[in-house]
């Protein structure tokens, strides 16, 4: 078997998020045994560990899964990835953390094990910063932007980006940290109305999403002004809020929706054959369909290995050199049923963020869905790359490193 | 009465001391409530010094007081002579004044031997950090009190109950735990209050004894407060009567039991027949 | 007016209301706590129950559908039906009911006469169970919660334009006050209105307190811990579910909203653990401190974020000068 | 004087306790065998040394054992004949049955007034009859008229007691189980306590059993008395009789051939016959 | 009969006093030091030490530290999480080197410590943090204590959050663990042999359980306990408390830094303060407290190894032998924790400690109940 361990999180104060994750995952893998009997012909299992969110947990599932011999991890928590990140290395496991974990790892010669295509937080922060400069014309001397960020090490990744942003771009940058888990929010937000920001910018998890959103709504904050990280893009963040929803936007580095070929061989092979994971009602949410995309670069990482390695069933660490391989393009999504579901983009042993575009949604609060409303675009590099730099030496200082092509 | 400097000889035999504590003009009030109204009277050294009154007339108040624990509004407590200046408890328990408590205090998740030890804590004075070694000086220190613990439970006769918990214990063992904690700290000033409530005449002839011992042995000054006539009148040299708060009489049991105003006020006249030998 | 001077008094205001909603779920707390001394960790998790229940109920979905579905390869997941929302209101405090018979026949009766601290232990115990319970009973996704008399008449969210609207005529500021935090004042006002007369006048008031000084005692003269108890946990799930409702009306019923107990602690100790009105007293000074801390000196100078601690740490300082909190009822300390 | 009651050799038993055995903690075994009756209208007495089991007994029948992690493992209690045991004890107030428990155990946080007013709890006769009752009880214990207002827990220990009994005689039970009812009460006291006992037995029909360490007034005042002593019955009979007995005398009177002796002269720790065991 | 403490008796005092007065207890507790030091090393495996027995010893410390505090001194602590994140800053600091600035210069920088006194560094200044944060105990009690170090927890976590010369200005706001050694052998990184990092934790608790059973056998522990019971009567006897609450709080806190400490450089390797250090650890140290009995040391090690060991095993049987879905075998398993909790408490209230001891007392007279 290739085994495809699923981190998951199905309960805890962030279970909203992770069922439809986990979901997806998981409907993907099975979708491939039915459908192509597993991958290069060997079958696929996913075999799920409940870690709450919790970093303890996180290293115990890791612990036992690996036994298992794992391919790939995706630990779905910043905690638990930077848990990983030295023990992955030591124990030759790739490691996929894909929108979220530690930025810095797009640097492969320091971070041989983690990958963290196709975009990263600083590409978030570029890329809304990017489409609010194209929305004005290029040009956001003199505005105000706040970012409304979860107090913790995740919250606080895009601050140095917008920092360097504002400088550049001449924007007027404002913090409004929100403790976890932020279910009031009322200074915050009051705050912000006396601020009158021009746009707002939002790295949330979980509840804070929803509060937020029903607080920006409240105060009647402009949703068309308001864009979320991805992690705050979900059907979970704004349903609460009703109606008054509508327009707010978020970014994401994958397609939305259920209109993709793909979808039909879902619901035969695995929906209709009662495989489906979870209670089966979340396919074609936000999260699900994250979780399918990763599930897809996995498997093509593993093709990718097999066809470097020239064997089937490969170890772990070959699925390392598959991904560090691993390219996307149009005709290989389109191939796969999900055409244009996201940025094409090309891994490589010293970079394993790919190409950093990211796309914008928003929120129809009749309809209940998100379209996109932007292309995948690219991310102000040249900054990122300068600070990425930065960060992954004075890792690999802290570690006695050598960076180089592995 | 003797001078107060002066000691004396009873007549059977045993000598008092001079004053060792004197309480002048204690007023103590708890909001409206005044609960002691400017009482004096002293405690000499080597004495039994009862004090009795009706329910509420103060008596327990006058004992919190003397161990520091109530601050009282006027007047002056004095101690070997000297002014005693306000006072946490614990640093009056240190100048050598234990007692026992009308409410039972004891430290009930312990067993009966460590709530003993306890009463040595105040002669325990090795360092925190030996103590964490534990061989050496802890040890020895420990050794030592544990002996002086042993010799006050084997004197009260509680050696079988010794690693028992005192929350299983039955009212009257534990009232007699109480008195082993507070003889532990070998006090100069020994405070009982109400030592033989609830037991039988038997237990408070036995009780009557280890007092009596306590006062010989050791010349322990006792001040006691007790509601059992006939063991006040048998085991005090003194009585202090108080009443509402105020003294009423002050003397010996003989002078005392036959106070108009404490016959009124306290003892009732059913009682003498009783207590008649 | 001034603006600054407007901000403040704007942030005041709102501090108020986030306040009762702090009031609201500390009236769980006290309630419990003063009726038989226990330290209700699971009001909370009560809270979240309650919520998670009315939302199963009135979107007609079927108990334990997961566990089932699981267990006996079946696929159900809705009776297909929505409940009016009054209607399952009662339905959930007739759980809560349930609950409360529950809670005391199963755990409490069997710990009569313990310490404070292992009756505290049992109520972790039995909030982690409740979790647990919730989460397979009505799965743990998450679920939003609209209550309405009927449709389109739903509970108010947002900001309240009448008050926005004649502040800005009158004084040139245009206060924002939430509609939602409106209604829970209403309803908080209500329900301390009613329960300190509940305590204060009736024989099971008194009842009440005696329990919680001593367990034992209150048996000797007759008092039913468990008619008490039970009583007194259903009036705790009542509470918690209007505490649920508020709450999760603005973010969704999901796992986070059991941690609203932990800003109703300060509020709490602060009021003291024994006083209904304590509870809004202190849910009012806790709100307005801590916004106004935030407001003036935590996002200026601190680098925000400061309410979670500032609140607390604004409690400690009332109760050092007043262990008991500002209306507990004092310590007693005698020997 | 009060034994002199006209032979009630036909009465009712109300209470029949039939050789129960408690253990504590699922390992302490207490009581071994106890059987008693308490015949309707009487005043029976338990009597016995410190840890003899008086306790233990009472609250086996109230159903209080429970909340001690105690139990009644053998033996039946019949109340009017329905078995009471391991019942809950609200229930066991509804039929009649109120314990006052020793050391009090008032409500501290309540005044005393409220106290008392919850042992009308389970009453059903209206206010008019609850009030009535209430200036009845003030008017036994004057004293706690002067402190109704004050909290329970700041009173002092007598008046606590006073504010226990009272609190029970507030719920007009059928039978009182007393434990220790003259603890720390001052002499005159515990002359009146015993006499309001009797005054409600003999006008109310009030059924007593007490448990007493003060042997001498409780066979004064009781008909019948049960000496208990670890854990088992001893010896029973009326009380003239068990007044008369030679070692209830000795043991429980502290009186010799030559009356009562002096606490002072009892020179040695007495060993305590046994009876048994 | 199988458990029998007949013939032994006590000669002496300091025999009387030992940890394990009954002959058969010492030696099975002297079975147990053996398999732990010398046989269990050479049986490890990645999984059994960093899912089951590096977070029970540096539990069972953190449980020791709270058990001082709570279970002998009365006084309820949430700070618990707090704590430890102070031993684990503290920690880290003093492995790369403490750096002192003022007015935006570099007055200084300490030399990196070798990672054992790193490890006591962050016991250290915990203790002072505890001393600090124990001051108001003297007039707030009961619940209201535990309510306040609430204050502590929220505090320090948001403090460690905020400033950034505590995570070494890393953009990310965790702190990770360098490579460390002792005598040539890895302790921390990703690098440590099982059986290395296994020592190390367990050389810290087993001298954490002798110094918290010497204490707790000696006058501290009286007075810790005299404080506890009845504190008020405790004065009146001579206690000071707050000497007594006081040092209850810094060796409390000592411990509990240690296992801060231990929990960020050995266990985890890196941190983030609100995520590892969190309200929930505090709370999970107090249910280890009282699970495994207030009080008592051996009960610091049963609740640690119960609340570590429950959720393995529940999720082993359910999701590997069972074959369960995962979400509802962490439902259940929730469930299962509620009610095993409550049952325990039913059973016997004063935690698995006071189980054992109460069946030992059986044992003794089995097969003769009386
Ligand atoms: N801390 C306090 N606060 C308020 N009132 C108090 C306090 N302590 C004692 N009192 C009151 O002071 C009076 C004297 O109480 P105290 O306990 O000294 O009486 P006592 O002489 O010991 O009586 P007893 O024989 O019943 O024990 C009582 O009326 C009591 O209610
Ligand atoms: N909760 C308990 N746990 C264990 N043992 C207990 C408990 N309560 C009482 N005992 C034991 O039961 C025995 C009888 O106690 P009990 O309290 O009934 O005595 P008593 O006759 O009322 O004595 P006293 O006159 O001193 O009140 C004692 O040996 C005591 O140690
Ligand atoms: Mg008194
Ligand atoms: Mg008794």
């Amino acid at each position: 078997d290739l085994v495809f361990p699923s981190m998951s999180y199905r309960t805890g104060p962030y279970a909203a998020g992770g069922i439809p994750f986990a979901d997806g995952y998981a409907d993907y893998f099975t979708m491939l045994n039915a459908r192509d009997g597993g991958i290069g012909g060997v079958m696929t299992s996913v075999p799920e560990c409940e870690t709450a969110y919790n970093t303890e947990k996180g290293v115990e599932c890791y612990e036992s899964l690996k036994g298992g011999g794992g391919l790939v991890y995706q630990p779905l928590s910043t905690g638990i990835t930077y848990q990983l990140i030295p023990k992955t290395t030591v124990d030759d496991i790739p490691m996929h953390t894909m929108g979220y974990g530690r930025t810095s790892a797009k640097n492969g010669e320091v971070f041989t094990h983690t990958f963290n295509y196709p975009a990263n937080y600083w590409d978030g922060a570029s890329g809304a910063i990017n489409y609010l400069l194209a929305e004005n014309g290029g040009d956001l001397n003199g505005k105000k932007i706040s970012l409304v960020y979860h107090n913790s090490a995740y919250g606080k990744e895009p601050i140095r980006t917008l920092t360097d942003l504002a400088a550049k771009h001449g924007f007027e940058f404002t913090e409004v940290p929100v403790d976890h888990p932020g279910q009031e929010q009322k200074s915050q937000w009051l705050q912000i109305r006396r601020d009158k920001p021009d746009y707002v910018i939002m790295y949330g998890w979980g509840v804070m999403n929803q509060v937020a959103i029903q607080e920006a709504v409240n105060i009647r904050f402009p949703m068309e002004n308001f864009i979320g990280v991805w992690w705050s893009g979900s059907e979970n963040d704004v349903l609460a809020a009703g109606a008054g929803a509508n327009g707010y936007k978020a970014l994401t580095f994958h397609g939305v929706g259920k209109d993709f070929p793909v979808f039909a061989d879902i619901q035969t092979h695995v929906v209709d054959a009662g495989k489906a994971a979870g209670a089966g009602d979340q396919i074609g949410t936000v999260l699900y369909n994250r979780g399918l995309y990763a599930a897809m670069l996995a498997a093509e990482a593993a093709k990718t290995a097999q066809e470097i390695h020239g064997v089937a069933q490969i170890n772990a660490s070959q699925m390392r050199d598959g991904m560090a391989a691993l390219e996307i393009t149009e005709e290989k999504m389109a191939a796969l049923g999900l055409p244009n579901f996201g940025p094409s983009f090309k891994v490589s042993c010293d970079n394993h963020g790919g190409d950093g575009m990211v796309g914008v949604t928003q929120w129809d609060a009749t309809a209940k869905t998100w379209t996109l409303i932007s292309d995948f675009a690219e991310t102000d590099k040249e900054l990122i790359d300068g600070l990425i730099a930065e960060d992954s030496a004075a890792y690999a200082a802290e570690n006695n490193i050598t960076p180089e092509c592995k | 009465m003797k001078d107060n400097a002066e000691s004396y000889v009873t007549t059977d035999g045993r000598t008092i001391g001079p004053v060792v504590m004197e309480m002048k003009n204690i007023t103590l009030r708890f909001g409206g409530v005044e609960a002691i109204k400017d009482i004096s009277f002293d405690i000499r050294e080597g004495e039994i010094r009862a004090i009795i009154g009706p329910n509420g007339a103060g008596k327990s108040s006058m004992l919190n007081v003397i161990s520091g624990f109530y601050v009282p509004q006027e007047g002056e407590v004095w101690y070997k002579g000297a002014r005693r200046p306000p006072m946490k408890p614990y640093e009056v328990a240190q100048q050598g004044i234990a007692r026992t408590f009308q409410n039972i205090a004891l430290f009930e998740g312990m067993s009966v031997l460590d709530n003993v030890m306890t009463g040595r804590l105040t002669h325990m004075k090795t360092g925190m950090l030996s103590q964490m070694i534990w061989r050496g000086a802890a040890e020895r220190e420990e050794v030592a009190n544990r002996e002086v613990a042993e010799r006050i439970i084997d004197f009260l006769e509680i050696q079988a109950i010794r690693k028992t918990p005192v929350a299983r214990l039955p009212y009257g063992l534990k009232k007699r735990v109480e008195l082993a904690r507070a003889l532990a700290a070998e006090p100069s000033i020994l405070l009982l209050d109400e030592p033989m409530a609830g037991m039988n005449v038997e237990e408070k002839e036995d009780m009557s004894r280890f007092i009596l011992d306590v006062n010989d042995e050791f010349g322990t000054t006792i001040a006691l407060i007790e509601h059992d006539m006939g063991v006040v009148m048998d085991l005090s040299d003194r009585v202090v009567v108080m009443d509402y708060g105020k003294k009423i009489g002050d003397g010996t049991p003989h002078e005392v039991r036959n106070n108009q105003a404490v016959i009124d006020a306290y003892l009732g006249v059913a009682h003498d027949e009783e207590d008649a030998t | 007016m001034n603006e600054q001077l407007a901000f403040t008094i704007e942030v005041f205001a709102n501090g108020l209301m986030a306040g009762v909603l702090y009031a609201l779920v500390a009236l769980g707390f006290v309630l419990i706590y003063k009726a038989s001394g226990i330290f209700n960790y699971a009001q909370g998790v009560m809270a979240l129950f309650a919520a998670m229940t009315l939302v199963g109920i009135q979107n007609g979905q079927v108990p334990f559908a997961h566990l089932i579905n699981a267990m006996f390869g079946l696929d159900v997941h809705k009776f297909g039906w929505t409940v009016h929302s009054f209607v399952a209101i009662l339905l959930t405090v007739a759980v809560m009911v349930v609950l409360a018979w529950a809670v005391q026949r199963f755990v409490f009766r069997h710990l009569v006469g313990q310490e404070p601290i292992i009756l505290f232990m049992a109520t972790i115990g039995l909030a982690y169970f409740l979790e647990g319970v919730a989460d397979l009973m009505w799965g743990s996704e998450l679920k939003a919660l609209d209550v309405c008399a009927a449709p389109g008449a739903c509970l108010p969210q947002g900001m309240n334009m009448w008050l926005e609207g004649t502040t800005y005529e009158a004084l040139g500021y245009g206060f924002f006050i939430d509609n939602l935090d409106i209604v829970a004042s209403i309803i908080a006002a209500i329900l301390v209105v009613g329960l300190v007369m509940f305590a204060q006048y009736t024989k099971q008031g008194r009842a009440m307190r005696a329990v919680a000084d001593d367990h034992q005692a209150a048996l000797s003269v007759g008092v039913s811990l468990n008619f008490i108890w039970i009583l007194v946990w259903s009036l705790a799930g009542f509470v918690a579910l209007v505490a649920g409702i508020m709450w999760g009306a603005k973010s969704g019923v999901q796992f986070s909203l059991s941690l609203i107990a932990l800003k109703a602690l300060p509020v709490l100790m602060l009021g003291g653990f024994t006083s209904i009105p304590g509870a809004i007293v202190g849910g009012l000074i806790i709100g307005v401190g801590e916004k106004l801390f935030e407001f003036l000196i935590g996002a200026p100078f601190l680098g925000g974020a400061t309410e979670n601690w500032f609140a607390y740490m604004l409690a400690l300082l009332f109760l050092v000068f007043r262990p008991q909190g500002l209306f507990g009822e004092k310590i007693i300390e005698r020997v | 004087m009060l034994d002199a009651q006209p032979a009630q050799v036909q009465v009712e038993n109300l209470l029949e306790v039939n050789n129960i055995e408690v253990i504590y903690n699922s390992v302490i075994l207490v009581l071994k065998g106890v059987s008693l009756n308490v015949p309707k209208g009487g005043i029976t007495a338990l009597l016995g040394g410190n840890g003899a089991g008086k306790t233990t007994t009472l609250k086996a029948i109230s159903g209080l054992l429970a909340s001690e992690r105690g139990e009644v493992t053998k033996g039946t209690i019949k109340y009017r004949g329905q078995s009471i045991a391991a019942q809950d004890p609200a229930e066991t107030v509804k039929k009649g049955v109120v314990q006052v428990m020793e050391g009090r155990h008032c409500f501290e946080h309540l005044t005393i007034e409220e106290n008392l007013m919850t042992g009308a709890y389970t009453r059903r006769d209206g206010k008019g009859a609850v009030a009535a009752d209430l200036e009845m009880v003030y008017n036994y214990f004057p004293r706690l008229r002067e402190r109704r207002k004050s909290q329970a827990g700041y009173t002092s220990g007598g008046e606590q007691q006073m504010c226990a009994v009272g609190r029970a005689l507030m719920s007009r039970p059928e039978t009182i189980l007393l434990d220790e009812p003259s603890m720390g009460l001052a002499p005159q006291l515990v002359e009146q306590i015993f006499n309001i006992v009797k005054e409600i037995n003999e006008k109310e029909g009030v059924t007593f059993l007490l448990a007493e360490q003060n042997t001498n007034v409780a066979l004064r005042f009781a008909h019948y008395g049960y000496i208990l002593e670890s854990g088992r019955v001893v010896m029973d009979g009326p009380a003239k009789d068990l007044r008369e007995n030679q070692d209830v005398k000795e043991f429980y009177l502290g009186m010799s051939d030559e009356g009562r002796k002096s606490f002072r002269d009892v020179r040695s720790y007495r060993r305590r016959k046994r009876w048994l065991s | 009969m199988f458990y029998r403490e007949a013939g032994d008796f006590s000669t002496t005092y300091p025999q009387d006093q030992q940890t394990f007065p009954i002959k058969f207890d010492r030696y099975r507790y002297y079975v147990v030091l053996f398999i732990a030091i010398f046989v269990v090393p050479f049986l490890l495996n990645d999984y059994w030490v960093n899912s089951l027995l590096l977070p029970f010893l540096i539990y069972a410390i953190a449980a020791l530290g709270l058990n001082i505090l709570v279970g002998y001194c009365g006084q309820v602590s949430l700070g618990t999480g707090g704590f430890m994140a102070v031993g684990a800053y503290s920690c880290y600091k003093f492995m790369t080197g403490v750096d002192i600035w003022w007015g935006g210069e570099l007055l200084f920088r300490l030399p990196e410590f070798n990672i054992f006194f790193s490890v006591i560094m962050g016991g250290v200044m915990t203790a002072l943090v505890g001393v600090l944060f124990g001051l108001p105990s003297l007039r707030i009690k009961g619940f209201y204590l535990a309510v306040a170090t609430l204050a502590a927890q929220f505090f320090l976590v948001w403090l460690f959050n905020r400033v950034s010369w505590f995570y070494n200005y890393s953009a990310s706001g965790q702190i990770s663990a360098p490579e460390r050694d002792l005598f040539g052998i890895l302790i921390t990184g990703p690098s440590t042999t099982p059986w290395a990092a296994y020592l190390f934790c367990l050389f810290f608790t087993i001298i954490c359980a002798l110094i918290a059973r010497n204490l707790t056998r000696g006058a501290s522990g009286r007075k810790w306990m005299a404080i506890r019971d009845m504190d008020i009567a405790a004065e009146i006897i001579g206690v000071n408390p707050l000497r007594a609450k006081l040092t209850a709080f810094m060796v409390s806190s000592f411990f509990i830094g240690i296992s801060g400490a231990l929990f960020f450089s050995v266990y985890l390797g890196a941190v983030e303060v609100g995520e590892a250090f969190g309200i929930q650890k505090s709370f999970l140290v107090l249910f280890m407290v009282i699970i495994g009995g207030l009080g008592s040391i051996f009960g610091s090690f049963a609740g640690a190894a119960f609340l570590v060991l429950l959720p393995v095993v529940l999720k082993v049987v359910g999701v590997d032998w069972l074959g369960w879905p995962t979400d509802i075998v962490a439902h259940l398993q929730l469930v299962i924790v509620g009610l095993l909790i409550i049952v325990f408490l039913i059973a016997e209230p004063h935690g698995i400690a006071q189980l054992w001891r109460v069946a030992k007392e059986k044992l003794r007279l089995w097969p003769f109940p009386h």
